[in-house]
């Protein structure tokens, strides 16, 4: 049968489409000899040689710093006016099946108890093309966590590489259908020889359920192998920040006398101040227990809290580390 | 050794006995006086008011091509040493008078050269012991009034080649020579050089003091470094005589007459003829000579 | 809003904004006897006094940047008169450092001004004022600066 | 000596110093899972010395695992610590500062013939193309301050005007005019994420609670915002002016690549000129920032 | 949120003819945290006062800001008034908008003004929100003095200070107290003698009970700061047990051996063991080790033998001891120029040249001539004397470029004394200016010129030399434009007052500042002339330059009255502007310690239960603490804060800008 295409050749014409229609088109771009995931204008800006863009297209819809309220002061009175999210259409091209089935996880604490619009209404408009990777690193570790290179969720559209370079197209939401319908001039149908698919190998030694049920045991809180696992860590946000499934964020209040702004930053469980109490007291004193949080939050407490993936084994946590700090390698160990 | 030489003019005339006498020192103690190929006259007075730059061109001018020649000069005359060392001195010191100078003598010469006089030649690069053992003819029993006279010590700042005030390097040389220096009040005095066309009367005065007070402590011969002291003293000796009752007129020469006697060269090549008071009875009854 | 902005409004065309963090001892007295000795200067300073320019933090200038300054002027006791005996030394230091990582960094350096005047060179304090609010004013507002925090992510560009 | 033998000596050196019990963890270099990169190791039973190594990957600056943050690292015991020349400029300047006493740590100094730039360069073998600037003109090849050093001695002599991109782009950028030079400043600051990675990297980045992290008054904006990236990465500068030692970590670790040692090596040139002092060789003289000569030369104080 | 009272004032019309005060009050009212404004004709007035105290109370205010003149006028007087309605003084902050905004901005249109005086003002408004309250700091102050130098200055201090009911050291190098003065005939311009009105003065201090006396001593090391000073005291060895000593004489009468008197500036000599002078205070001999055969070479020892209470102890060696004091006189005085480097008076060369102090010893009757003026080279009386003034002083080539001050009248004295000893002697004086301004110093010199014919020549002297058994005096009087020549039989030259030797090695371990003539600084050369930089350190007399005896007291007498007034409490306030250290944050790395221009950050400690040491960190000692800041800037983790100059508080005042 033939299936719907999308050629490389006329991914000028999407994006230009997608921008006529008042929409984003984020691709992966070089900047600073990295591919990074950009709102782009035009096709040659796109890179197709890439495992995963350095960070994730998260930053889209959940920035790293963002305005939420305004407010200014007058005479002994603060007028405070709360920013409207004006969420523009936009597409990802090139996520991969890994960091797609992100989003859930995000939603998921963004929307759990309260609803926080400057994510929900920004996902809403998020169209999301996955390509399937031809391509892997060491760092990669997707199967280990029960994912693969044909992994669809989280995706609107999921594409293949053909040998020409091409794409094959396979419409998998609404949205995703819909975005296809909107800019159909950009697809066509025909046939299609398929690059293969690169899937990492799964890592022995590492099984989630032995993780779980061992992270499920109290008295494993204490294990000093946290320590000697995770001595290394020099505690930047790096991980935290890259991570398609990372979501803290800190709100600041910046400004003048006059006029100030509060904001919605980024934040990372891996600082020391993270929960530093007002009393001075850290109930997450050492490196080791902060690491432990992110570990913990990636295999126990989401997944129990939201049955959504922490960790969607993309390795970016393990390609960024200054110090070479490998998850896998604490997975593996905790698999004893 | 060889040392560049700026005569001046009075040692090419009236002082010549200065300019041979202290050449054949000089040979006799084995270095050489290289006289400059090229020299003009030094100015003879350093401009007083020091925004003068047109008098300080002459010296100048001898100052670069003398660099030339090597990085010391050396000269015998009280008046070129004054103005020739201070000239270098403002030139070495005031950026402003070096271009101007410069841009006048059309040279490029920075005040480097380092200029010293024939006494501190024999004291510094000679050394007095080294004269001492030269001594062929040692001057023994004579009483010498070493007179420095005022261009060789002042300003002391710009001169620096002795105290001011209690100099002794003359009296080092003479005695060196066997003589016996004798220490007189004036001998670091004026003469009245500077008044010699306008007011006689001080000159015969001062030079007057001068001899007196010499004479007064014995001196039986008085050395001087200067063309212009030695003519001045000379000169005004007989109206003294007249003046002052009991003054006994001595023999005034130039230290390198005496340096070249007591290092044993030929008498009459010393230029003691030129001077007015003749030396010799002196020398024959001290049987030096 | 800051005085500047409606300044500007009052005498027609942009006056800019500039901050002097100056010493208590010497160059605040100096901007004091300008005042007993009622010259006349430029009104764009504002002045922040400090007990001795070797309390002032680099962090000071970037801070009064980062709040819409045009200019900083940064002013102290003259070496060797510093009321602490070395406290402008130690400011000197820094200052020489800071200097070069700010031109590095591509602030245009007629924008910082540093400077000695002492509690008695009131003339001295006039001239320098009129003359860094001039050139400020030649130069306009900073605008680089001031824009940045607007500018969106090189991402989302 | 080649790596292999110098391996061995380690190995030995360590397992020797723990044993006699001298010290009680030797922080050293280590593989990952998939022996392709290095990766920080701590020693502390003389059985694992083995899993020392040493090789141009090892580009890890280590002595940051000296600093007080490291509590549970102190916990352990005297450490002894396996360092290049470069790093142990680094552990000098944490000497002068009062941070570590000399007779607190066993340096054990390897001679070195270069690093790879980042681990990911690496093909095999060590080209000078993928060296990075600071070891084209590296006068520690052979440790200066060390307990015991290992490898034969290294015959380079740094070059008499130093080498490399990194002065190579800080000349460019001089000769820039200024609204250029902000223009690159304010592009390369825009990438940056406030993850401090360059911070946390950073041996002499010490302070036990960072001015970032200090909100009354926050001087510096935690937003990422340009004005925030400009104000933080202006202050790290500024911090290490007379300090920094060009080790390069901070650049090495920055996830978006910006160019950290154009502005620390401009610096360290700046103090050189203007206080003729080299950080990191001498723990006896205090860093420049913090004394003054009554007769420093400046031509900018009006 | 704070309650702010912001109170504008217009000072007459030196503010409201450029401010628009009125609006500035009403501008202000609008700013966050404002309850209360007002502007009023004479905030500094005592019904300005009043009103604030007024509106303190009424409005529950908790800040004041005075927008007014230079906080240097007037913020004292607002903190007091704050302060007097109960809110903490450092609360109170004064906006500058008279000599910084209405006084330079005339040519400006009043609107001008106003927007500045408004952006000013809530500069500082913005900063009192973050001004937390301070309390003065109190230092405890040890009630004891030390006064360094014997002199007349340094016993004046001694005895005012102990007249006071304080205990006083009073340290002085020689073997008695006196200092200068007692070297000194008759005092112009009362002409009474110095010994009379000295001598009494001396005793006094030895019997008065709170004046310890250290004679012989020297101050070695001194540390701490104001009400805390801990103080070395070299006391050198006098080979004489002072205690026991009776002072008899007998040992000096048998001493065999003599040497140069210092005391007598070589005009005559003196024992091996001796006292400076007949009426030294102690009236205790020393024995002049260096010039001593028995300790140098263990012969002689017959001043041992005949000493009847047995005192004399070869073996004495130097004690260091250590004390404690609340304050330091510093009165270490003047010696003369060296007159060697002026050959062309021939001093050193000719024994009849000789310089003003000796001149004073050979008219003094305890003198070595018993008061009768006797030439030194043959014990003539002098038939002429000629005085030459300014040796050294106003010669910036050769000497000092200041004036000595006391010549011109001590020369007078001198002619006057001279006159008076021999009859028909004749004096001659070369002067540059007769100076001789004070209470009946002129009326002094006319006398000298008119009654006592001294010849005062104005001109400078070029050569002095012996002719026949005579001083030749060669010169110039400039005001009849002729060369003279003087015969005289004795030349008297009045030499400049320099600092003493190693004054500059006292003062770095005082910690005080000198001059380039190593003379001491004052902290102010009008308005604190007796204090130092260094607080709790004062000055009196000739230390700090030259001066005649009754400035010299006077200044004893002030230092004095400071040293009371500080031991007049037993702590003492200092304004709390000082640093303080952030001791969880602190990194000691001790770059504060190495920048603190006064060392006034020390290495602390923090214990755990078990008293272990967990970490160091540094540590601000009030009392030193200057607050100047350096430090803070140093911080870079902003461990150490400076109280009043917070980083809050600039950080607020830079964001309202």
């Amino acid at each position: 049968m033939k299936e719907k295409i999308l050629r490389r050749s006329d991914i000028g014409r999407l994006i230009d489409s997608v921008g006529t229609k008042g929409g984003a088109f984020v691709a992966p771009a070089l900047v600073a000899r990295q591919v990074v995931f950009k709102a782009i204008k035009s096709a040659d800006e796109v890179s197709f040689d890439y495992i995963l863009a350095r960070n994730s297209y998260k930053e889209f819809v959940f920035p790293q710093t963002e305005v939420v309220a305004d407010f200014t002061f007058t005479g002994n009175k603060v007028d405070l006016r709360g920013r409207e999210v004006e969420a523009r259409d936009t597409v990802v091209f090139g996520a991969r099946p890994c960091e797609a089935t992100s989003l859930s996880a995000l939603r998921a604490v963004f929307t759990w108890d309260f609803v926080d619009e400057f994510y929900t209404k920004r996902e809403d408009t998020l169209v999301v093309m996955t390509v399937g990777c031809t391509k892997a690193d060491e760092a990669c570790f997707c199967t280990t966590v029960e994912l693969s290179p044909e992994s669809k969720s989280g995706s609107d559209i999921y594409l293949r590489e053909t040998e020409t370079g091409d794409y094959t197209v396979e419409a998998l939401t609404d949205r995703g259908k819909a975005f296809v319908e909107l800019h159909a001039g950009c697809f066509e149908e025909g046939d299609a020889k398929l690059k293969p698919l690169v899937r990492p190998e799964v890592i022995k030694g590492i099984d989630l359920g032995k993780i779980q049920s061992r992270l499920a045991q109290r008295e494993n809180y204490a294990d000093p192998v946290w320590g000697e696992l995770t001595r290394k860590c020099i505690g930047c946000g790096a991980c935290t920040y890259v991570c398609p499934t990372c979501h803290c964020f800190d709100i600041t209040d910046e400004g003048t006398a006059f006029e100030a702004e509060r904001r919605k930053n980024w934040d990372s469980c891996q600082y020391e101040s993270f929960t530093l109490h007002a009393s001075g007291h850290n109930p997450r004193d050492f490196q080791f227990k902060r690491w432990r949080n992110r570990f913990m939050c990636k295999f126990t407490y989401y997944p129990n809290k939201f049955s959504s993936k922490g960790c969607v084994g993309c390795g970016r946590c393990v390609r960024v580390c200054p110090v070479r700090l490998d998850i896998t390698e604490a997975m593996e160990e905790l698999s004893k | 050794m060889k040392i560049p030489y700026y005569p001046g003019c009075t040692l090419n005339t009236v002082a010549k006995g200065l300019d041979t006498s202290a050449r054949g020192a000089a040979e006799a103690l084995g270095f050489e006086m290289a006289e400059l190929s090229q020299w003009n006259c030094c100015g003879a007075t350093f401009p007083l008011s020091t925004d003068n730059v047109m008098g300080l061109a002459a010296p100048a001018k001898v100052l670069s091509g003398a660099r030339k020649e090597g990085d010391t000069l050396t000269t015998l005359c009280s008046v070129c040493y004054n103005v020739l060392k201070r000239t270098n001195k403002v030139i070495k010191d005031n950026r402003e008078k070096r271009a101007v100078l410069n841009g006048f003598i059309e040279e490029d010469y920075d005040g480097s050269l380092n200029i010293l006089h024939y006494l501190e030649v024999l004291r510094d690069k000679v050394g007095f012991a080294k004269v001492k053992e030269a001594v062929k003819r040692p001057l023994k029993g004579v009483k010498v009034g070493a007179y420095y006279g005022c261009m060789l010590l002042r300003p002391f700042e710009d001169i620096g080649i002795d105290n001011a005030e209690r100099p002794t390097i003359f009296e080092d040389l003479l005695k060196a020579l066997g003589a016996t220096p004798v220490e007189f009040p004036d001998k670091i005095e004026c003469c009245g050089a500077h008044l010699a066309m306008n007011n006689e009367a001080v000159v015969t005065k001062l030079s007057g003091n001068v001899m007196a007070s010499a004479t007064g402590v014995g001196a039986e011969l008085i050395v001087t470094t200067c063309p212009l002291c030695q003519y001045n003293l000379e000169k005004s000796a007989p109206k003294v005589s007249q003046e002052r009752p009991g003054f006994g007129a001595v023999p005034v020469v130039y230290f390198t007459q005496i340096l070249g006697l007591a290092l044993g060269q030929d008498v009459a090549s010393l230029g003691f003829d030129k001077s007015v008071i003749d030396i010799m009875p002196l020398l024959k009854n001290k049987e030096i000579i | 809003m800051s005085g500047h902005e409606e300044q500007s409004g009052t005498t027609g065309g942009y006056e800019p904004k500039i901050m002097a963090f100056v010493c208590n001892w010497c160059t605040y007295a100096g901007a004091d006897l300008a005042g007993t000795s009622r010259m006349e200067y430029r009104p764009n300073v504002r002045i922040i006094k400090l007990p001795c320019t070797g309390r002032i933090d680099p962090l000071f200038i970037i801070k009064a940047f980062e709040n819409g300054a045009d200019g900083v002027l940064v002013s102290g006791c003259h070496p060797g008169d510093c009321h602490y005996t070395t406290g402008n030394y130690h400011a000197r230091r820094r200052w020489i450092g800071f200097k070069h990582l700010m031109e590095f960094t591509g602030i245009d350096m007629r924008r910082l001004h540093f400077s000695w005047v002492s509690a008695s060179e009131a003339i001295k304090w006039v001239d320098l004022i009129n003359n860094v609010t001039d050139e400020i004013k030649k130069l306009g507002p900073f605008m680089e600066y001031r824009g940045l925090k607007d500018a969106p992510p090189q991402a989302a560009e | 000596m080649t790596d292999k033998d110098m391996e061995k000596t380690l190995r030995e050196k360590a397992r020797e110093l723990l044993t006699s019990g001298e010290v009680k963890v030797v922080i050293g270099w280590g593989w990952n899972r998939a022996r392709t990169k290095t990766t920080p190791i701590f020693i502390t039973n003389p059985d694992e010395t083995d899993r020392l190594i040493f090789n141009p990957l090892c580009v890890n600056n280590l002595s940051v695992y000296l600093t007080r943050k490291f509590k549970d690292i102190q916990a352990l015991g005297r450490p002894a610590i396996v360092a290049k020349g470069c790093d142990i400029k680094n552990i000098v300047v944490l000497i002068t500062e009062a941070q570590v006493k000399r007779q607190d740590v066993f340096i054990i100094g390897m001679v070195c013939e270069g690093m790879v730039y980042r681990q990911e360069l690496w093909k095999g073998e060590l080209t000078p193309e993928i060296m990075p600037t600071k070891c084209h003109n590296c006068d520690v090849r052979n440790p200066h301050v060390a307990d015991f050093v290992i490898g034969g001695r290294s015959a380079f002599t740094p070059p008499e005007a130093p080498v490399g991109m990194v002065f190579e782009k800080i000349k460019a950028l001089d000769g820039q005019a200024p609204s250029e030079r902000w223009n690159f400043w304010i592009n390369e600051f825009s990438r940056c994420i406030k993850c401090y990675a360059c911070r946390q990297v950073c041996s002499l980045c010490f302070c036990e609670r960072c001015i970032t992290e200090k909100n009354m008054p926050q001087w510096i904006e935690t937003s990422a915002h340009q004005r925030g990236n400009l104000s933080w990465n202006l202050t790290r500068a500024m911090h290490l002016v007379g300090r920094c030692t060009f080790c390069g970590e901070c650049e090495r670790a920055c996830p978006v690549n910006i160019p950290l040692n154009l502005l620390n090596q401009k610096m360290i040139g700046v103090v050189k000129d203007a206080f003729d002092f080299r950080s990191g060789y001498d723990e006896k003289t205090h860093p420049p920032m913090i004394v003054f000569s009554p007769d420093d030369k400046e031509n900018f104080i009006k | 949120m704070p309650r702010i009272g912001v109170f504008v004032c217009q000072c007459g019309n030196n503010i409201a003819a450029t401010v628009d005060t009125k609006k500035v009050a009403e501008d202000m009212a609008k700013v966050p945290g404002v309850v209360y404004t007002c502007d009023y004709k004479f905030m500094c007035s005592s019904p300005g006062q009043e009103m604030l105290k007024q509106a303190i109370k009424e409005q529950r205010l908790d800040g004041i800001i005075v927008s007014a003149c230079s906080p240097h006028m007037h913020e004292k007087t607002f903190r007091k008034a704050s302060e007097a309605a109960g809110i903490n003084p450092y609360r109170c902050e004064v906006t500058n908008i008279r000599e910084q905004c209405s006084w330079v901005h005339h040519d400006q249109t009043k609107r001008v003004g106003t927007i500045k005086s408004n952006d000013l003002t809530r500069m500082t408004i913005e900063r009192l929100k973050k001004n937390s309250p301070l309390t003065r700091i109190k230092i405890p102050v040890k009630k004891k003095a030390l006064v360094i130098g014997g002199g007349i200055a340094g016993i004046q201090a001694a005895l005012d200070i102990a007249e006071g009911g304080r205990e006083v050291i009073l340290v002085e190098k020689e073997p008695s107290i006196g200092g200068n003065m007692a070297r000194l005939s008759e005092t112009f311009p009362t002409m009474d003698c110095s010994q009379c009105i000295l001598t009494p003065k001396m005793v006094e201090a030895e019997l008065h009970e709170n004046i310890k006396l250290y004679t012989y001593s020297e101050v070695e090391k001194v540390d701490g700061y104001i009400g805390n000073f801990t103080v070395q005291i070299r006391r050198k060895s006098k080979y004489v047990d002072e205690d026991r000593c009776t002072g008899c004489g007998e040992c000096i009468e048998k001493c065999p051996f003599k040497t140069d008197s210092q005391f007598e500036l070589g005009l005559t000599k003196r024992k091996v063991i001796y006292t400076p002078f007949p009426q030294s205070v102690p009236n205790v001999p020393v024995i002049d080790a260096p010039n001593c055969p028995k300790i140098q070479k263990d012969k002689c020892g017959a001043c041992a033998i005949v000493c009847g209470p047995k005192c004399i102890d070869f073996k004495m060696e130097d004690k260091i001891v250590t004390e404690e004091f609340g304050a330091i006189v510093v009165a270490t005085g003047y010696q003369l120029m060296p007159n060697e480097r002026f050959d062309e008076y021939g001093y050193g060369r000719i024994k009849d040249v000789i310089n003003g102090m000796q001149f004073e010893r050979l008219a003094s009757s305890s003198g070595p001539t018993g008061g009768e003026i006797r030439r030194p080279s043959d014990g003539k009386v002098p038939k002429s004397i000629v005085f030459i003034q300014c040796v050294g002083s106003r010669d910036e080539k050769k000497g000092v470029s200041y004036c000595s001050k006391v010549c011109c009248m001590y020369t007078a004295k001198h002619t006057m004394l001279y006159s008076h000893k021999v009859h028909g002697g004749q004096s001659y004086v070369f002067y540059m200016d007769i100076r001789s301004g004070g209470k009946r110093y002129e009326e002094f010199t006319r006398k000298a010129i008119e009654k006592d014919n001294a010849m005062y020549l104005r001109g400078r002297v070029s050569r002095v030399y012996e002719k026949d058994g005579k001083v030749m005096v060669q010169g110039a009087d400039t005001l009849s434009g002729t060369q003279v020549e003087i015969e005289a039989d004795m030349v008297v030259l009045a030499t400049a007052i320099v600092s003493r030797d190693g004054a500059d090695t006292l003062a770095q371990r005082l910690g005080i500042g000198y001059d380039k003539y190593k003379f001491y600084n004052e902290y102010h050369p009008k308005l604190k002339p007796v204090e130092t930089v260094t607080a709790g350190i004062y000055l009196a007399g000739t230390c700090m330059g030259p001066m005649d005896i009754p400035e010299s007291v006077a200044q004893g007498s002030a230092a004095a009255s400071k040293v009371l007034a500080l031991f007049s409490s037993d702590e003492m306030a200092r304004e709390p502007i000082t640093s303080v250290v952030n001791k969880v944050t602190c990194n000691a790395c001790w770059d504060c310690v190495t920048a603190c221009p006064y060392s006034a950050i020390e290495r602390d400690t923090i214990k755990n239960r078990q008293g272990e040491v967990v970490r160091w960190v540094a540590k601000v000692n009030d009392g030193v603490c200057q607050g100047c800041g350096v430090c803070v800037a140093a911080c870079r983790s902003k461990s150490i804060d400076l109280k009043g100059y917070t980083d809050e508080q600039v950080f607020a005042a830079i964001n309202a800008f």
